[in-house]
């Protein structure tokens, strides 16, 4: 009951999906269509858990007084707005549950993500030195790439040969052998999760 | 600009502020932001998982289709909140297995295809040594095959097959280098984008 | 503690600081940096430079308003270098997320120059199924397009007596975000033998690079940086792509000489310890 | 010059006449698109030569829900006049009755896949024994000529995709080889795999932890559940669960995904049952922060700076959030290890991480941490992968020189 079953569905759900793959029929298409609704909707009500998990660390938090827990009740202050907001008045444009989207998410995401111009240049700054041969390749490459934007003159026309060079040939290289060490590696994965070899997703009791 | 539209990018700008402010060290402005977005991101995703998955994959097909075969899957789904009770939540193992056999199953045939075969068949091209081209050819299949030893597990890294492998390790560090250096020029891009709505912002209230 | 271990353990604020003075001197403070010019947008320069007045030249719009940043600029130099020279315009439009941005395009240019619509330039407007359209306009620009964008009949502009197709345009240059180049290169130039030059985004720009020397292109502008290169070449008075390029150009010998600092500092290092 | 002026006025007029039609939609929708009047000749152009030998045959390897129209090119296509524009694509169930427009496509094209519904009441609807018929219109400047009509056809469905058949024998062979080794494990046979840098350091690191009293972060990534890279790390996250346990070392898992969260619970708690520690697991040790990822970055960033993590474990599906990590990580002085499946990040924790597991090594150690030793046999059968892979590399590199494009074909893929 509490393995046999569940290790029997994955491996038969495995083993049909993975076959499903090679027969186009119709009927194989809607079982498909069918059964990623399945993930869909499991994923729905495993929401209600991740919200809850937020909220009884958050109230933790607060009840504990933690260091800084007064932040925690923006946490949840925004988490119940937003909810409200978009149950009962709607969530289409110009609605300000699409206002505190669009003023608050969005910059703050954007901004996030341009903290990386910053953080490339420290990362380099700080990784790229030429300690071991390995470590020199993979700054010299950085630096070639890196100075296709610098006008160099007479320089810059060769440098570009180099960069292209590289990017279409050991850069491609590399590329796909990543994709296919992988490969293999993840199949061989998925296959030991469908044999019920590698169960550590399901506990113990 | 508005009033409204003014408060509105006023809050935008000072969050920006907010999150630029950890580049300094961490602080009350930084975990203001960040505590808000939290909340404020999580609500929204919760929401709109509501109205895109909730509402078309179990509601409409149950209560106004009654395509009553969607209730098997709404049942696994309830069967996830088991985990609310410790004494039972291994029965939440049923959704699980089920979302996880799917998972494996579709996953399978796609990486075989476009992880492996794909990559395979595309270094497949005429080598030779009579032009730049074919010359190129061989050495990213060079560069592949290297590449891959060093990817062997079970075998010691020694000799000639030591060799291999070290060859293919420069090989993905070049590529390592390029992805890192092609990469600077976008995100450099992002900051511009972020400048460039702060200073508009103050240009307009300035009204400069 | 020793010179080469500060080169070596700078605190990461330094290089924010240095980052974030890259970025917003130059976005603030009007200065140019050179930039190197490549052959095959020199080539681009050249062909439109050698227009005369009157020529016909055909500017297709084909991309999207998140391609503008690469793009825009191209489109803006290439139209005020053509009205300068007194060249007339045909645009055309092959996307469905364009006829909006190049009306745009169209009408401040034409402001800029007091250029008359249907005289000294037109604006053909957008049609769906890119590769037909471009078929069709080797036969009959009137196939796709019987009206212009505004809905007057072609038949009725001056601009567009004794033009039929390719054959009376002087050349093309297309603005492409996608796979609507190919077509142009196929179809345009492959079919009908028509000049086609291309301005592409910059992750496009590898791939194109073969037909030039196949010479089934007269040129190419690649991301940014092409258009960079073509304000420079113009000499344009308002250079957006040459703003984002300066700061993409310092802000990457900002990043090389911080890896050098270090690099520096190591060697010190190593020095030492021998 | 002149004269073309004059052709035009007279033009003009029908021209008119004939947009006026196409606005009110009296044609065919895809001649509307198009903007080609259907009918009457716009210039006096003498019309291309049909397209010849026109067949329809049931699309292959599909739902039954298409047929496919292939045809020989006009003669005065891209050659002759080089007149054509579009070929016009039209079907009847019954040519008498006339034939009605299903697709459009550019001069140069030998093929058209006519596509059906799947709702049994739409009038597209194939399958049955209906009998379908098509005739090509090749179509030029304001002309066109029409081929014959081609012979009856009707659509099926099929039960293998022939296109995907190098796909089934590889998945095939490769799944012998896992389940091969994987006995050949159980038999107990002793199996050598190489050190992997990040592995050893996973164990130091959690060792320095507990000397400095600070708290190991663990970061699964983006992925969900169902993704491969998030698997990998579910076993190496249970493995180092159970060191924690042993070393009573308190453990942060951070998630961004609610399924995820659950079964990161379930592999946490079952490393310490395993450490036989089960009362020191505490459930909220594996929380849920949000799904969005830059709010979830923000906080994860946030809370290296704030608890000092000494050790902070990325290994999953990891996307642009990978640098923002583990330059933070830095910052906070933590020792960091990676891994991820997702290429383009692989650069950024190779730089600003202390170990990085690259790419496959990320699968070898769950499949290494997991020590039961069989899975080591995967490991086994990843590496006689890499053999098929790289024998087949070779031939079809020298079939390719050698124009033997037969062989390459056996690897390619046709969708």
């Amino acid at each position: 009951m509490r393995w046999q079953i569940p290790l029997l569905i994955v491996f038969l759900g495995g083993l049909f999906m993975a076959v499903q793959y090679f027969v186009p029929l119709e009927a194989s298409e809607r079982v498909y269509e069918y059964a990623l609704d399945w993930i869909i909707i499991v994923g729905v009500f495993a929401m209600g858990l991740g919200l809850w998990s937020m909220f009884r660390v958050s109230v933790a938090k607060i009840q504990t007084k933690a260091p800084a827990w007064g932040f925690n009740i923006i946490t949840l202050a925004g988490l119940f707005i937003m909810i409200l907001l978009g149950l009962f008045s709607g969530i289409e444009e110009g609605k300000p549950f699409m206002s505190l989207f669009w003023y608050i998410y969005t910059p703050i995401q954007a901004t996030m993500f341009a903290l990386l111009a910053f953080y490339v240049a420290s990362a380099a700054y700080r990784a790229f030195r030429a300690r071991t041969l390995v470590a020199t390749i993979l700054l010299l490459t950085a630096v070639v790439i890196m100075l296709r934007l610098i006008p160099l003159g007479s320089i810059s026309g060769f440098n570009q040969t180099v960069a292209s060079w590289i990017l279409t040939v050991p850069n491609m290289a590399a590329k796909r052998a990543i994709a296919m060490g992988i490969g293999l590696g993840g199949i061989a994965t998925a296959l030991k999760v469908i044999l019920g070899i590698e169960r550590s997703y399901m506990g113990k009791d | 600009m508005e009033t409204g539209e003014i408060l509105w990018n006023g809050l935008a700008v000072f969050l920006t502020l907010c999150i630029f402010s950890i580049l300094y060290k961490d602080n009350p402005f930084y975990k203001l932001a960040e505590h808000l977005v939290v909340g404020v991101s999580a609500g929204y995703f919760a929401i709109i998982l509501y109205y895109n998955s909730f509402i078309p994959k179990v509601w409409v097909p149950i209560v106004q289709q009654h395509q009553w075969y969607y209730i098997v899957p709404t049942v696994l789904g309830i069967l996830m909140w088991t985990r609310f009770s410790r004494k039972r939540s291994w029965i939440s193992r049923y959704p699980i297995s089920a979302y996880m056999g799917i998972g494996m199953g579709v996953a399978i045939p796609v990486a075989m295809q476009a992880l492996i075969l794909v990559p395979l068949s595309a270094t497949m091209q005429p080598m030779g040594f009579t032009s730049l081209a074919l010359f190129n050819n061989l050495l990213v299949a060079a560069g592949v095959l290297c590449a891959l030893v060093y990817f062997f597990f079970s075998k010691e890294h020694v000799g000639t097959f030591g060799a291999l492998a070290k060859i293919g390790i420069w090989t993905l560090m070049v590529g390592f280098g390029a992805g890192f250096g092609l990469t600077v020029m976008g995100r450099v891009s992002l900051l511009i984008e972020r400048f460039i709505f702060m200073k508009d912002y103050f240009t307009n209230i300035l009204g400069l | 503690m020793a010179f080469y271990d500060k080169l070596m353990n700078l605190d990461r604020r330094y290089v924010y600081v240095a980052m974030a003075l890259a970025v917003a001197v130059p976005l603030f403070i009007p200065f140019q940096v050179p930039i190197y010019t490549t052959p095959e947008v020199k080539s681009v320069y050249d062909f439109v430079e050698n227009l005369k007045e009157g020529d016909r030249f055909l500017l297709a719009i084909d991309y999207d308003p998140n391609a503008m940043a690469e793009l825009h600029p191209m489109a803006l130099t290439i139209t005020r270098q053509c009205f300068a020279k007194g060249v007339k315009l045909f645009f055309v439009t092959l996307s469905q997320n364009a006829p909006g941005l190049a009306e745009q395009l169209v009408s401040r240019m034409s402001k800029e120059f007091n250029k008359k619509n249907g005289v000294d330039y037109v604006y053909l407007g957008y049609k769906p199924y890119p590769a037909l359209v471009i078929l069709s306009m080797g036969q009959n620009f009137r196939i796709s397009f019987p009206m212009d964008y505004y809905g007057t009949p072609v038949d009725s502009m001056p601009i567009m007596q004794g033009v039929r197709n390719y054959d009376d345009m002087k050349g093309i240059i297309a603005f492409e975000a996608g796979w609507v180049a190919d077509s142009w290169i196929q179809n345009a130039n492959g079919r009908y033998r028509a000049e086609v030059a291309l301005g592409v985004t910059g992750v496009m720009a590898a791939d194109y690079y073969p037909y030039i020397q196949s010479k089934q292109i007269f040129g190419l502008m690649g991301g940014l940086k092409g258009a960079a290169e073509y304000e420079t070449l113009a000499s344009a008075k308002e250079r957006i792509a040459s703003r984002g390029m300066k700061v993409q150009t310092i802000t990457h010998i900002v990043v090389i000489l911080f890896i050098i600092i270090g690099n520096i500092g190591f060697f010190m290092s190593k020095r030492k310890q021998i | 010059m002149k004269n073309k002026f004059v052709i035009r006025n007279k033009v003009l007029p029908i021209f008119l006449l004939l947009f006026s039609f196409f606005l009110f939609g009296l044609h065919t929708s895809s001649a509307q698109e198009m903007g080609i009047p259907v009918a009457a000749p716009i210039s006096s152009a003498e019309a291309p030569a049909p397209p010849m030998n026109v067949v329809a045959k049931d699309a292959p390897n599909d739902n039954g829900h298409a047929i496919m129209v292939t045809w020989k090119l006009s003669a005065d296509d891209g050659a002759g006049k080089n007149s054509v524009i579009a070929y016009e694509i039209l079907r009847s169930d019954n040519p008498d009755a006339g034939f009605e427009v299903r697709g459009l496509v550019a001069a140069g094209t030998k093929q058209y896949q006519d596509k059906g519904s799947r709702e049994r009441e739409d009038k597209n609807y194939f399958p049955g024994q209906k009998n379908f018929y098509y005739k090509v219109r090749v179509k030029s400047d304001g002309t066109f000529s029409e081929s014959e009509v081609s012979a009856p056809a009707s659509a099926y469905g099929q039960w293998f995709h022939t296109g995907k058949t190098s796909i089934f024998i590889a998945t095939v062979v490769f799944t012998f080889f896992v389940v091969m080794f994987i006995n050949w494990a159980r038999k107990g046979r002793k199996l050598y795999v190489r050190p992997i840098s990040g592995i050893d350091a996973v164990d130091e690191a959690i060792g320095r932890a507990t000397e400095m009293g600070r708290p190991i972060l663990y970061i699964l990534g983006l992925g969900s559940a169902g993704d491969l890279g998030t698997i990998a790390s579910l076993t190496i996250l249970n493995r180092v669960a159970k060191k924690t346990a042993e070393y009573q070392t308190p453990l942060l898992v951070p998630v961004a995904d609610a399924v995820v969260l659950t079964v990161a619970q379930e592999a946490v708690k079952a490393g310490y049952y395993e450490a036989g520690r089960p009362e020191g697991y505490k459930e909220d040790s594996v929380f849920f922060v949000t799904s969005m990822q830059f709010a979830y970055v923000s906080h994860v960033n946030g809370l290296m700076l704030r608890e000092k993590t000494a050790t902070n474990i990325y290994m999953g599906v990891f996307y642009a959030e990978s640098l923002l990590l583990a330059e933070t990580g830095n910052v906070a002085g933590s020792i960091q290890i990676s891994g991820t499946d997702q290429v383009a990040q692989i650069p950024f924790f190779v730089a600003a991480t202390d170990y990085t597991l690259i790419g496959e090594e990320l699968y070898a150690a769950s499949a290494y941490l997991g020590k039961e030793p069989v899975l080591l046999g995967a490991i086994k059968a990843q590496d006689w992968g890499k053999i098929l892979i790289m024998i087949s590399l070779i031939l079809g590199t020298l079939a390719a020189s050698f124009h033997l494009d037969f062989i390459v074909n056996l690897f390619r893929i046709k969708l």
